[in-house]
């Protein structure tokens, strides 16, 4: 079956499950206390597969499938990206259900049911292999979301919800029916044989749209961002995480797995539009981050430039661009979802999101103040933060094709320190103003719990990227390959350089 | 095949008529106090049919479908899975009567013979393989109708629902007779298997203009746009188990009235019918859900839902296809199994004194006072939505699936797009269920009959619908190939 | 006739105009003569019995009373009331006398005596009778007056009510007779009895029929003593009572035709219309015109409406409505049922 | 198609029933015209009442029990046309048309009985 | 000769008045009833016509049916209008709007 001989990829979603069902019939401690092991638990599971994971083996491991019916099968499988993206979740859960464990006083039970329900599905959605398998755990996402937003968001939670279940919604059914189609006309919903199936060329442009729509809000692109900022405001802390954590990663993952292998030609077609939107949403995003008000609304608006900056990577069509994509997805899932974290923690003493409202918080909140500013100095890209590594690459990847929207983007990132640092300085710099902030105590050890985790891994990304990259290598070249045939001519004309020695180690990773 | 032969055939019906009429004499004699006891002998009744169907349907010299009574009826797979479904639907319309009609006064004995009556015509709607049969069968059940939903006789809206359901269904027999009257001069004959060899070619005016009212009237009869107008007033005002019971079980007899209708006998009028088809399956799901969107009152939500659930129907028939109709059928189970678990939902709606509530704003923070309720109401919204994993999703997707099979892609892309406008009013209920303060108006204590089935219908329709996949696709496809 | 006409100068065409015309007139206006007669002996069978003397003083023994009336009603102002509906108020009367002339069209008067000949005669005079309802509940309706009114829903209910009843009735002859054409219902009874008997009327199976259908036949005509629709004590003159003059006058007059026709069905059903009593050539019944025999046993017929009349007391309508529907109905329904299985038994023996 | 020259007569003696009493209505009034005895007045022409003026709209409502005797003759004269055709048919269909309608009639007959039952036919 | 067509003609005109008859009355719902009767009419036209045309019974049958069916449907539809009258005393087609669609 797989390295381990017993379903891992399914324990990891059924068990999960199983809490979350019984977390409806618990009270609020006890639902609290059984999320967290169940979290946890899956975070070994998820360092159980990590470590038997055969870099170098076959290019789908813990591969587990029973047929169903008809054209439908419980297929799951993963690959490096997939790994890498599963780990990023059972990592961010149980820091998810720490951040909630005092700020969630209400029907605690169900809360923590929707949140092991949302593991189910981002795990299962990583762990896919079977195209409806996937568009049906990529959508039923929207329930527990809606639901999380709904009931324990802010002030205007609803129409938040309605915002963001309709917009993904729409840009799903699309696909649901481009799917469809596929399957129809490949004869297999299995996705690794999908992916080395060549539709015609005139096809795979409608496809590659409606694949598109759907990846494209999930992402979130300009201009089907705007569901973003108000989910995010509107959802609580927990919430926010989880969505700029992961689900966002769900439209970049939707890139890298289906539109670009599947659909070759009509990336390359397209490549004018993926860059056009995300060099609006870069420069544009950046400037509204700049004027926000709202916490957490800054944040939202620099995730979409962060995101923007994943797909232009996904779009350079090689190597250094899409691995780098890949590490901006997981950098940003940590970044953002600390970040998150960071204004979380002052909402929950202050209550209240406004920047103004704060300021000088390093005087009285020093541990803070440190960890806030890794954070921001990782969102901004600095080296030895994880940030550096995934921007440098996509970058450079993006360069080999085309230089002038690589300065736009470049152009984005000296924006993206402008509004990070702008927003650090109103936050935790000047003097203490108010009186209210003035009482704040610094991180507690729940908090330190929380924070420190997700530091070390964004440091130990930023120091040594060799630990992510080495599983996605393999994939990362045979999407390159596969999509080599399609690939647009750059405007960078690099020349090689002799091959070292060194580079011997690469060109042999690159064999599998 | 011989009139003993044809009878055995038919022996469900037989057995339900001759239930109905005995237990008629028992309501009769023993006058509304006897109506529990009617009612748990007519689901027996119903159950007894149920029971006599399967026996038949698994004879091995019925396996292929066979022809009753010189071709009028026809015994095949499809046929008896729509009438297990309706029975089964039937029974679950019975089971919810009595505490509802005892609340708001007396409970009488007749509404489980009308359902009955209403289930001996549908019984003959979906076998019929004749016009005149298809009529009757019809009527039987409309006329039940008519009365089931004037039965509260001291509500107005109960009444004028049964008036409007009465005018309006008159008019549609009107127009679907005035269409079965054409076709049989041109073509020559009522059954459809001599209709559908006659009818090739391409249609003069005569004909055509026959096949465009029979598809009209039995447009009237599934509530498809345009001919939708009745439905929500129909709803709204007839008792809420009646309500469900139309919902459910003659939207299913339609349906498959009507699908095979087309297939037999307009079979080879494939681009006569198709674009009407297509054209209703898309006005419908539109129109089902912008007109939805406004509404304030549950059981006029759900006609609307209803409507709109009513064109992804017709898309699987639009496609024409053995798989379109297999789609179909599976798709009406899931309906089927949503509808009803809806309305039993809006049953449960009572405030202090046992009044039934059905306006939208009474449902506001269901959550917080009947956990249990609310999460199954919600589980039945985001199915009827489509939202994946729950059960409602994989109905649509076969009939997606279908209709991207037959080619229809921008049917399937309008269609589908237009389903995420439904969903925006089936979130505003789980909105109101989850997300408003309460409003506590809704204080009753769940019924355990009530309660039971809406857990029956809540598992069935969540993903663990899906186990029950490998079972009914294969009888949903026997059913489509005995059609083709 | 029409053929002797259609052979004439006149051609084929207008040869059957003019000779059916004539045929027409020819029932039409003896029609109407007869009904005034019927209306003095009427009179003077109730005065016999009463012990009065009746009509006697217009032209001998009182014989010309009916035309005198006619005449004085003829003359007679026609009131409008002011609140009614003016058209549906005259149509009324012209319903009412249209409809009972036009039944007869299809009454055998005699072996091949018959204006027209239709297969279905006897479904036709259901339908043209079932039309009469409509003169009365008009009448009632456009009188606009109180009165009227309840006795127009009153009568149309009894008619209705009747009807039912008489439509099985018919069934159980039509069982016997196989065919619907009331010349054929005629001769199918030469004999009928041990081949002697002209008459079903003596069939014991259909005897409770006879006798039905002539109590059904009084109530069908709102004859006494079911004559609950004009019951002076309650609805002063029924839905007449706001006619005048002629339009009262004809639906008088319809309803004496209606009798007729009453008396006449009830003649050719079950006692052999136009034939003599006994199928036996030793005594000269043949020789007499079959039409005399009609009319003689319709004369008798009308004598029994008579009588009962004058020595009946009057139904309530309670016990009207009872008696049809909760006596006559089922009796009538059971008797197809059983009519039915003795023809079947006779025609194909045991189902065996 | 069917040869319905038989109706003919029907046809015609239809125009001259109609003309008949049409007649009989119209030529008094004229005929009052000339004699003089038209003469309304408003109390002549004001509906029967025993004297005085209607107190109530004469069509006022009256007892559902009419509307219920109608809808039972609308059934069983109905029941009564099937009869018809099958009654003059036996030869043709024999004792399985005859069982057939002896169904019928036992379906007509519960109904009946349950008319009965609950009480439409009673009148007081 | 009077043929096929012109009793198409008649009953395709009389189905035309009853759909007018029920669409364009505003008055009474009593003329809906009797409009729909005529629309039944209609077809029982048409079938009796298409019987004798084609020398099939199935038309006469069918006709049968539909009046023994219309008769159950008039006296349904009477049954539910006075209930209606009981409840709203009118049966104005402009006043059955207690529910609004």
């Amino acid at each position: 079956m797989n390295q381990l001989d017993f379903p891992i990829l399914s324990l990891m979603m059924g068990l999960p499950m199983a809490a979350a069902i019984i977390c409806l019939f618990l009270n609020a401690q006890a639902a609290r206390w059984l999320a967290l092991a169940t979290t946890l638990a899956l975070f070994v599971l998820g360092i159980v597969l990590w470590a038997n994971y055969d870099i170098g083996g076959p290019q789908w491991q813990y591969v587990e499938r029973s047929d169903l019916f008809g054209n439908f099968a419980w297929a799951l499988g993963i690959d490096g990206i997939s790994m890498m993206l599963i780990m990023l979740t059972v990592f961010l859960m149980p820091i998810c259900i720490g951040a909630s464990w005092e700020s969630i006083q209400t029907r605690v039970g169900e809360y923590m049911a929707a949140f092991l329900f949302m593991e189910v599905l981002m795990i299962g959605v990583f762990a896919a292999q079977d195209i409806f398998l996937f568009y049906i755990l990529f959508e039923a996402g929207l329930i527990p979301m809606y639901l999380i937003i709904g009931i324990w968001g802010g002030a205007n939670r609803i129409y938040a919800s309605y915002k963001f279940f309709l917009y993904t919604l729409l840009g799903s059914v699309v696909m649901l029916i481009a799917m469809l189609w596929m399957v129809q006309d490949a004869g297999t919903s299995d996705i690794p044989t999908l992916l080395n199936y060549d539709f015609a060329p005139e096809a795979q442009t409608w496809l590659w749209l409606a694949f598109f729509a759907s990846f494209a809000v999930k992402m979130p692109m300009w201009p089907v961002h705007t569901w973003l900022p108000d989910a995010h405001v509107q959802a609580p802390t927990a919430g926010s995480v989880i969505l700029a954590g992961v689900l966002l990663k769900m439209g970049g993952y939707g890139f890298l797995r289906f539109s670009l292998p599947m659909f070759p030609e009509a990336s390359e077609q397209f490549i004018w539009l993926v860059f056009g939107l995300s060099m609006v949403a870069v420069i544009y995003t950046s400037l509204v981050a700049l004027v926000q008000q709202d916490m957490k609304k800054l944040i939202a608006y620099s995730s979409v430039a962060h995101m923007a900056i994943v797909t232009l990577g996904l779009f350079a069509f090689n190597r250094q661009g899409i691995e780098g994509a890949v590490i901006v997805m997981l950098s940003h899932g940590l970044v953002s979802g600390a970040l998150f974290l960071c204004v979380g923690v002052i909402y929950d003493r202050l209550h209240t999101r406004e920047i103004d409202r704060y300021g000088g918080l390093a005087i009285n909140m020093p541990k803070y103040a440190i960890l806030f500013l890794l954070f921001t100095m990782a969102s901004i890209g600095l080296p030895g933060t994880s940030g550096f590594v995934g921007e440098f690459l996509s970058l450079i990847g993006l360069y080999e094709v085309n230089s002038w929207v690589t300065l736009v983007a470049t152009t984005g990132i000296i924006l993206g320190a402008g509004y990070m640092l702008y927003l650090y300085r109103r936050v935790a710099f000047g003097e203490l103003v108010h009186e209210d902030v003035k009482a704040m105590p610094d991180l507690s050890a729940r908090e330190m719990a929380l924070l420190a985790p997700i530091a070390a891994a964004v440091m130990w990304m930023g120091v040594y990227p060799e630990s992510f990259m080495a599983p996605i290598r393999g994939d990362v070249g045979a999407l390159v390959a596969r999509i080599d045939r399609a690939a647009p001519e750059g405007d960078a004309h690099l020349k090689m350089g002799e091959a070292k020695a060194i580079a011997k180690d690469h060109a042999e990773g690159e064999a599998h | 095949m011989g009139i003993g032969n044809s009878l055995w055939l038919v022996s469900p019906e037989i057995f339900l008529s001759i239930s109905s009429l005995v237990l008629l004499m028992v309501a009769a004699w023993g006058g509304d106090k006897s109506a529990r006891l009617v009612t748990i002998l007519s689901a027996a009744a119903l159950f007894g049919a149920s029971t006599l169907l399967m026996s038949l349907a698994h004879m091995p010299e019925f396996k292929g479908g066979v022809f009753a009574f010189d071709g009028q009826y026809s015994m095949d797979a499809f046929g008896s899975s729509a009438k297990f479904l309706i029975y089964i639907a039937a029974i679950v319309s019975l089971m919810i009567a009595p505490r509802f009609f005892q609340a708001g006064g007396k409970y009488r004995a007749e509404y489980p013979i009308l359902i009955l009556f209403a289930c001996i015509g549908m019984g003959m709607m979906v076998s019929a393989t004749d016009m005149m049969t298809l009529y009757i069968g019809l009527e039987l059940n409309s006329l039940s109708a008519y009365v089931l939903a004037s039965f509260i006789r001291t509500d107005v809206r109960s009444s004028e629902a049964g008036l409007k359901y009465f005018v309006l269904g008159a008019l549609a027999s009107g127009m679907l007779l005035f269409g079965i009257s054409l076709v049989y001069g041109f073509a020559g004959s009522t059954s459809f298997a001599v209709i559908g060899e006659t009818l090739s070619g391409d249609l003069s005016t005569g004909p055509l203009i026959g096949l465009v009212l029979v598809l009209s009237g039995l447009a009237f009869k599934i509530s498809a746009v345009p001919f939708h107008m009745w439905t929500p007033d129909v709803y709204e005002g007839a008792p809420t188990p009646v309500s469900a019971f139309f919902a459910s079980a003659p939207k299913v007899a339609a349906i498959a009235l009507t699908a095979r209708v087309i297939i037999d006998a307009f079979g080879g009028q494939t681009s006569a019918w198709q674009q009407i088809i297509v054209f209703v399956a898309l006005a419908s799901i539109i129109l089902g859900a912008v007109a939805a969107i406004g509404q304030q009152n549950i059981k006029r939500l759900l006609a609307y839902s209803s409507i709109n659930n009513v064109g992804f129907l017709l898309i699987g028939l639009a496609t024409g296809t053995a798989q379109g109709i297999s789609a179909m059928m599976f798709y009406l189970v899931v309906y089927v199994a949503m509808t009803l678990g809806s309305f039993i939902c809006v049953l449960e709606m009572r405030d202090k004194d046992g009044r039934p509530l059905e306006s939208l704003s009474s449902l506001a923070g269901l959550s917080q006072t009947r956990p249990g309720l609310a999460a199954a109401f919600a589980v039945f919204m985001f199915s009827l939505a489509g939202i994946p994993p729950l059960f409602g999703f994989w109905g649509k997707f076969l009939v997606f699936d279908a209709a991207v099979a037959a080619g229809m892609l921008p049917l399937a892309v309008i269609g589908i797009a237009a389903s995420v406008i439904g969903a925006f009013y089936y979130i505003k209920v789980v909105k109101i269920i989850y997300f408003d303060d309460p409003a506590g108006e809704i204080v009753s204590t769940g019924h355990k009959t009530e309660n039971i089935l809406i857990a029956i219908l809540a598992l069935f329709v969540s993903p663990l619908g899906y186990l029950a996949i490998p079972f009914m696709a294969p009888v949903a496809d026997a059913a489509a190939a005995s059609l083709f | 006739m029409t053929e002797f006409l259609q052979s004439t100068f006149l051609g084929a065409e207008l040869g059957w105009f003019v000779g059916t015309l004539a045929l027409i007139l020819l029932i039409a206006l003896p029609l109407m003569l007869a009904v005034a007669m019927i209306i003095y002996v009427d009179r003077k069978i109730w005065a016999a019995m009463a012990l009065r003397k009746g009509p006697n003083v217009v032209g001998p023994f009182g014989l010309l009373q009916s035309f005198a009336d006619g005449l004085k009603v003829f003359l007679q102002e026609t009131i409008i009331p002011s609140s009614a509906n003016k058209g549906l108020f005259l149509l009324a009367p012209i319903i009412t006398f249209t409809v009972a002339l036009l039944a007869w069209a299809v009454i055998p008067f005699g072996e091949d005596m018959v204006l027209a000949n239709i297969n279905i005669g006897l479904l036709y005079i259901l339908a043209i009778s079932s039309l009469g309802v409509y003169g009365v509940v008009i009448a009632g309706w456009a009188s606009n007056s109180k009165y009227p009114f309840f006795s127009a829903m009153r009568a149309a209910a009894q008619m209705i009510s009747y009807e039912v009843s008489i439509g099985f009735i018919l069934i159980s002859v039509v069982l016997f007779a196989g065919t619907f054409n009331l010349s054929e219902i005629v001769l199918s009874q030469e004999g009928h009895i041990f081949g002697m008997v002209n008459a079903y009327g003596l069939n014991p199976l259909l005897f409770p029929m006879a006798v039905v259908f002539l109590i059904a036949s009084m109530a069908e005509t709102a004859r006494h003593p079911f004559d609950l629709t004009e019951a002076e004590s309650e609805l002063v003159a029924g839905y007449q009572t706001e006619y005048s003059s002629m339009s009262f006058a004809l639906f008088w007059l319809g309803e004496y035709a209606n009798i007729l026709l009453m008396c006449a069905l009830n003649v050719i059903l079950f006692w052999g219309g136009w034939l003599p009593p006994l199928d036996v050539d030793w005594i000269p019944w043949f020789d007499i015109p079959g039409i005399i025999w009609l009319f003689g046993k319709m004369f008798f017929f009308f004598f029994i409406f008579s009588w009962v009349m004058a020595t009946v007391p009057r139904y309530r309508y309670d016990q009207l409505m009872r008696l049809g529907w909760k006596i006559f109905l089922p009796l009538s329904l059971l008797w197809v049922v059983l009519v039915s299985g003795y023809v079947m038994i006779d025609k194909f023996g045991l189902p065996l | 198609m069917v040869d319905l020259s038989e109706y003919a007569p029907i046809l015609l003696f239809l125009f001259v029933a109609v003309g008949l009493s049409t007649a009989f209505v119209f030529l008094p009034m004229g005929v009052s015209r000339l004699t003089g005895t038209h003469n309304p007045s408003a109390e002549k022409l004001s509906e029967y009442e025993c004297g005085f003026p209607a107190f109530e709209d004469s069509r006022s409502q009256f007892d559902v029990r009419f509307y219920l005797v109608a809808i039972l003759f609308i059934i069983f004269d109905l029941e009564a046309a099937f009869l018809f055709p099958w009654a003059v048919s036996l030869d043709l269909t024999g004792w399985t048309g005859w069982a057939t309608m002896m169904v019928f009639f036992a379906e007509l007959i519960i109904g009946y009985i349950y008319a009965w039952k609950i009480g439409a036919l009673e009148w007081d | 000769m009077i043929g096929i067509e012109h009793y198409l003609v008649v009953s395709s005109i009389l189905f035309v008045m009853g759909m007018l008859g029920i669409f364009l009355n505003r008055k009474n719902i009593i003329i809906i009833l009797m409009a729909i009767e005529l629309i039944l009419l209609a077809v029982n036209l048409n079938f009796v016509a298409f019987s004798a045309f084609l020398g099939d019974m199935t038309g006469q049958v069918f006709a049968m049916f539909i009046l023994t069916v219309a008769a159950g449907e008039a006296a349904i539809g009477l049954a539910i209008l006075v209930i209606y009258f009981r409840q709203r005393g009118t049966i104005a087609v402009d006043d059955v709007n207690r529910m609004k669609g």
